[in-house]
């Protein structure tokens, strides 16, 4: 099923405002992403780390999660030092690998995990919904908040009856192997999902117009700053001007 | 969209982050003007699909592949492809963590472009009366759609720095046997949608001016 | 009843999804204020397509739609007639497509022009007339089905409509909830009309229960509602009957 | 009937899908070869999951499930005992997925590794037998409900299965499908088990009806088939009941 395991929890972080998190996420994601040196770096995966162990997240998941995200770096670790020019270091086999090379993949790898952590312990921990509603409030483009909202309301619905297919599928006997066969079947399944869906999207647009529904999103949702969202913005905000200055301003 | 069809965090260079978040955003803009407001709900039900099936990994040899169908989603839904795919790649950042923020707009463009491609280059033979030549265009949609996504790949990673050149090399190598799976897909999808309800493809909700 | 009393006026009706297959032959139909009608039938026999047609939902290829005295035809005159009539539809998930309980009851409030806080008071108080208080910040699509069904009453209900078109309505629901749902509806000094398998159901809350088939409600397949003994051969054990 | 002939053999089985709703509790069953067995039970009571256990689709958290002589435990244990179990579902839009009959039909015996010409043969011969022949180009996902349930069993008949577990398979149907249906599940010489809410039709079929309830299957809740007298206090005109 497709489950929010982290969205629920009494943290501080928990209770922030969406927006909030929203504005740091991506202020931090931005800085981070274009950061070159490990003096930045370095400090930007400590502040995650400190983001994660705030939200007080089951530590094992947080790490599952991030093996299961790291298959395109664990790949530039097997690529990037061996094919780098540079100093050789060591060789396995043909194959040397240079120091410029493993200091790149190292600091991706810095990169892209401060990244990630960061998403968990702040986006990961709001319900979608409040996501989608914060994304209203700070003024994202109508029609995708919506859509976003939408979307994610109806994963559900068409998951449950993917299931049910899969299900119908396997009581027949069907075990997916390399055959056209198999293609065959999967092919039919997404039809028969998206033909569903299809008709689902039709009746939803029905029952919207029976409610009056007028080609206008009225909105419910009022979110109010507090204490705390306005001193971890503050906080957020400095730490991150911090790395900045490591980073660019900064001369050794 | 599996493994390889998005790119993490931290691993583009600051000027190809920007370009392709320029290009998505034009992209999505045109998308979301051909959009009606009350068509919302129909193309998000159709977005939710697309996210579900591509949680579908098929078996190829030894391992699988997790099924990308960026061809099929521009067949059904033109231009709106864009949104569509923006939204799901964003709920696949915040649910599972694949890719992020400032990979939005990169990843969007890989998914979204050949996808746009393939329904103005194929749709029309898709829905023609031909059905050989229609079947060909399937299949034809499918497999280039994901070469194209590929290309934009290891694009992406050569313009952030030669030195990704073996690697952008490999990646589209990997690239291969996954195009013809797709290819296969789109072939047998379309046999089936246009069998079953053929008003469904060709870019459903966009809205006719 | 005079004719101001006629709020739903069928004459004609046909209507198919298929060249081959009548699903609506000719039906003609009359809601008078007050009536409150079971309609019953096989499935597929077209009471679902039915609703649908009444609402401008679906175009009838021949036929007339009065409502309120007036006959509808473009989708600006249903529109209007859509706030006077609630419907609800058969499969919940259709209904519900709000994030939270709270916004999906106001959505109807808000798109008659209510402003949000009414909306919201509104939605508030209907939740807690179907005993759902406490329900309004629960994510919709985390409800169990016959919470679903209870939520998508109340979407209707608060747009305070003058008539009921509800599409079985029981479907799903335990025994307890149906009791609730059966006793509210009871209640409404409403006209309406209830499509439902439930025979029970249908013999407390409506006065005339009509049946559909071949794509016609004739009048002379009225039936009032009545209750049924069984008897029993045999079978050791006390048993459920559907109808 | 000696251990061989134990096809299901179901021990303390519990199942839940959330914490405070136990839908089977500690329940035991056995299916014996020649067994012709009916399920009734209220809606909600856990039929459909009991079946779902049997076949792997659902894990119990306690309790065995033994097929044909053997534990299952794995995806890979049932997958064998798939092959000679045929599950029809509840509803047959979940069971239906391509988008001819003939190829829904067929799709069972390519699974257990038959050549495509044999699979259409297949296919073809137990439409026959079901009266469907000339639907095999038929849309399925156009079908009507009754024909979609005759279709769906016969993507189970067409495994050619020892044992049939179905799942309500008069629902929806009419009087003449459903005789056509009950005459030929009674000339089947098989094993199974069949739940249904239609006392009539289990009556027909089977030799023995447990009932389900509180999450259990007592045997000293069988009950002999039997018929049913009904005596209406009122109502005009003839009409149907579902049980
Ligand atoms: N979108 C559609 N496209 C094609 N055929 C349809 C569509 N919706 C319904 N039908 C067909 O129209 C007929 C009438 O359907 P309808 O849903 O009105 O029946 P119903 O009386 O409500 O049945 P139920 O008791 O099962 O809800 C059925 O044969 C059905 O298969
Ligand atoms: N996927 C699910 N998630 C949560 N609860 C479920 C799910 N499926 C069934 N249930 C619940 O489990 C219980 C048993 O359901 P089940 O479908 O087995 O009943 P049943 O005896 O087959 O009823 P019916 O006669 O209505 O088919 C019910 O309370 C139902 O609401
Ligand atoms: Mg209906
Ligand atoms: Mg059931």
């Amino acid at each position: 099923m497709i489950e929010e395991p982290f969205s629920t929890g009494n943290s501080i972080i928990h209770g922030l405002d969406p927006r909030v998190k929203i504005i740091v996420v991506a202020l931090f994601s931005v800085i981070v992403a274009i950061s070159s040196r490990f003096l930045a770096l370095l400090p930007a995966l400590a502040i995650s780390l400190f983001l994660v162990a705030s939200a007080k997240l089951p530590i094992k998941k947080v790490f599952y999660r991030l093996l299961l995200v790291n298959g395109l770096i664990l790949f530039l670790w097997f690529v990037l030092p061996f094919t780098y020019k540079g100093r050789g270091l060591f060789a396995i086999g043909p194959f040397i690998a240079t120091k410029e090379g493993i200091l790149l993949a190292g600091q991706i790898t810095v990169k892209s995990n401060a990244i990630l952590l960061t998403m968990i312990a702040l986006l990961s921990t709001t319900p979608i919904f409040s996501l989608g509603h914060a994304m209203g409030q700070l003024h994202f483009p109508n029609k995708i908040t919506h859509l976003f909202l939408f979307t994610f309301r109806y994963i559900h619905v068409i998951y449950k009856e993917y299931r049910k297919l899969t299900n119908a599928m396997r009581v027949r006997g069907f075990v997916p192997r390399t055959n056209m066969h198999t293609y065959k079947s999967y092919a039919y399944l997404v039809g028969m999902l998206l033909v569903r869906s299809y008709d689902r999207a039709e009746r939803i647009h029905k029952a919207m117009r029976c409610r009056g529904f007028n080609k206008k999103y009225h909105s419910l949702t009022q979110f109010s700053l507090k204490m705390e969202d306005i001193f971890c913005l503050s906080l957020m905000s400095a730490a991150i001007t911090g790395l900045a200055v490591l980073q660019w301003v900064i001369t050794t | 969209m599996g493994e390889k069809m998005h790119i993490s965090e931290g691993v583009l260079s600051a000027p190809v982050l920007v370009t392709g978040a320029a290009l998505a955003v034009t992209g999505i803009s045109v998308g979301l003007k051909k959009m009606d407001y009350e068509k919302i709900p129909e193309a998000a039900v159709l977005s939710a699909a697309f996210f579900v099936a591509s949680l579908i990994h098929v078996p190829m040899g030894p391992s699988s592949v997790h099924l990308v169908l960026n061809g099929i989603n521009g067949l059904l839904l033109g231009w709106l492809c864009f949104p569509s795919i923006l939204v799901a790649l964003a709920l696949q950042a915040i649910l599972f963590q694949f890719g992020g923020i400032t990979v939005l707009g990169v990843n969007t463009v890989i998914m979204a472009l050949p996808g746009l491609i393939g329904y103005y280059v194929f749709g029309r033979l898709i829905k023609g009366k031909n059905r050989l030549l229609s079947l060909a265009a399937a299949f034809a949609c499918g497999f280039f759609s994901v070469l194209f996504s590929g290309i934009l790949v290891a694009g992406a990673l050569l313009f952030t720095g030669e030195s990704f050149i073996s690697a952008a090399k490999l990646i589209l190598l990997a690239h291969l046997p996954v195009m013809i799976i797709e290819g296969i897909i789109t072939l047998f999808c379309v046999a089936f949608l246009k069998k079953v309800k053929p008003e469904i493809l060709g870019g459903v909700y966009e809205k006719r001016s | 009843m005079g004719h101001n009393n006629l709020i739903i006026n069928l004459t004609g009706l046909s209507f198919s999804f298929s060249a081959d297959n009548l699903v609506l032959d000719n039906l003609s139909f009359h809601l008078h204020r007050g009536d409150r009608i079971g309609l019953v039938g096989p499935n597929g026999s077209g009471k679902t397509t039915l609703f649908h047609i009444i609402l401008g939902l679906l175009k009838p290829y021949s036929g007339t739609v009065e409502l309120f005295g007036r006959q509808a035809k473009k989708e600006k005159d249903f529109r209007e007639a859509r706030k006077r009539i609630g419907l609800l539809f058969q499969d919940p998930d259709d209904q519900l497509f709000s994030p939270t309980v709270l916004e999906d009851v106001a959505f109807g409030p808000l798109n008659l022009g209510k402003s949000p806080e009414e909306a919201k008071d509104i939605a508030l108080e209907t939740l807690d007339r179907l005993d759902l208080s406490g329900f309004e910040d629960r994510i919709t699509y985390k409800l169990s089905g016959g919470e679903k069904r209870l939520v998508s009453l109340a979407t209707v209900l608060a747009m305070d409509p003058e008539v009921l078109l509800l599409d079985e309505p029981t479907n799903g629901l335990d025994e307890e909830t149906e009791e609730k749902i059966t006793y509210i509806l009871r209640k409404l000094e409403l006209s309406y009309i209830f499509i439902s398998h439930n025979f029970d159901f249908l013999s407390k809350t409506t006065d005339r229960i009509y049946a559909m088939s071949k794509g016609k409600i004739s009048s002379d397949e009225a039936m009032a509602p009545h209750s049924h003994i069984h008897i029993h051969k045999s079978g050791k054990t006390p048993h459920k009957h559907k109808s």
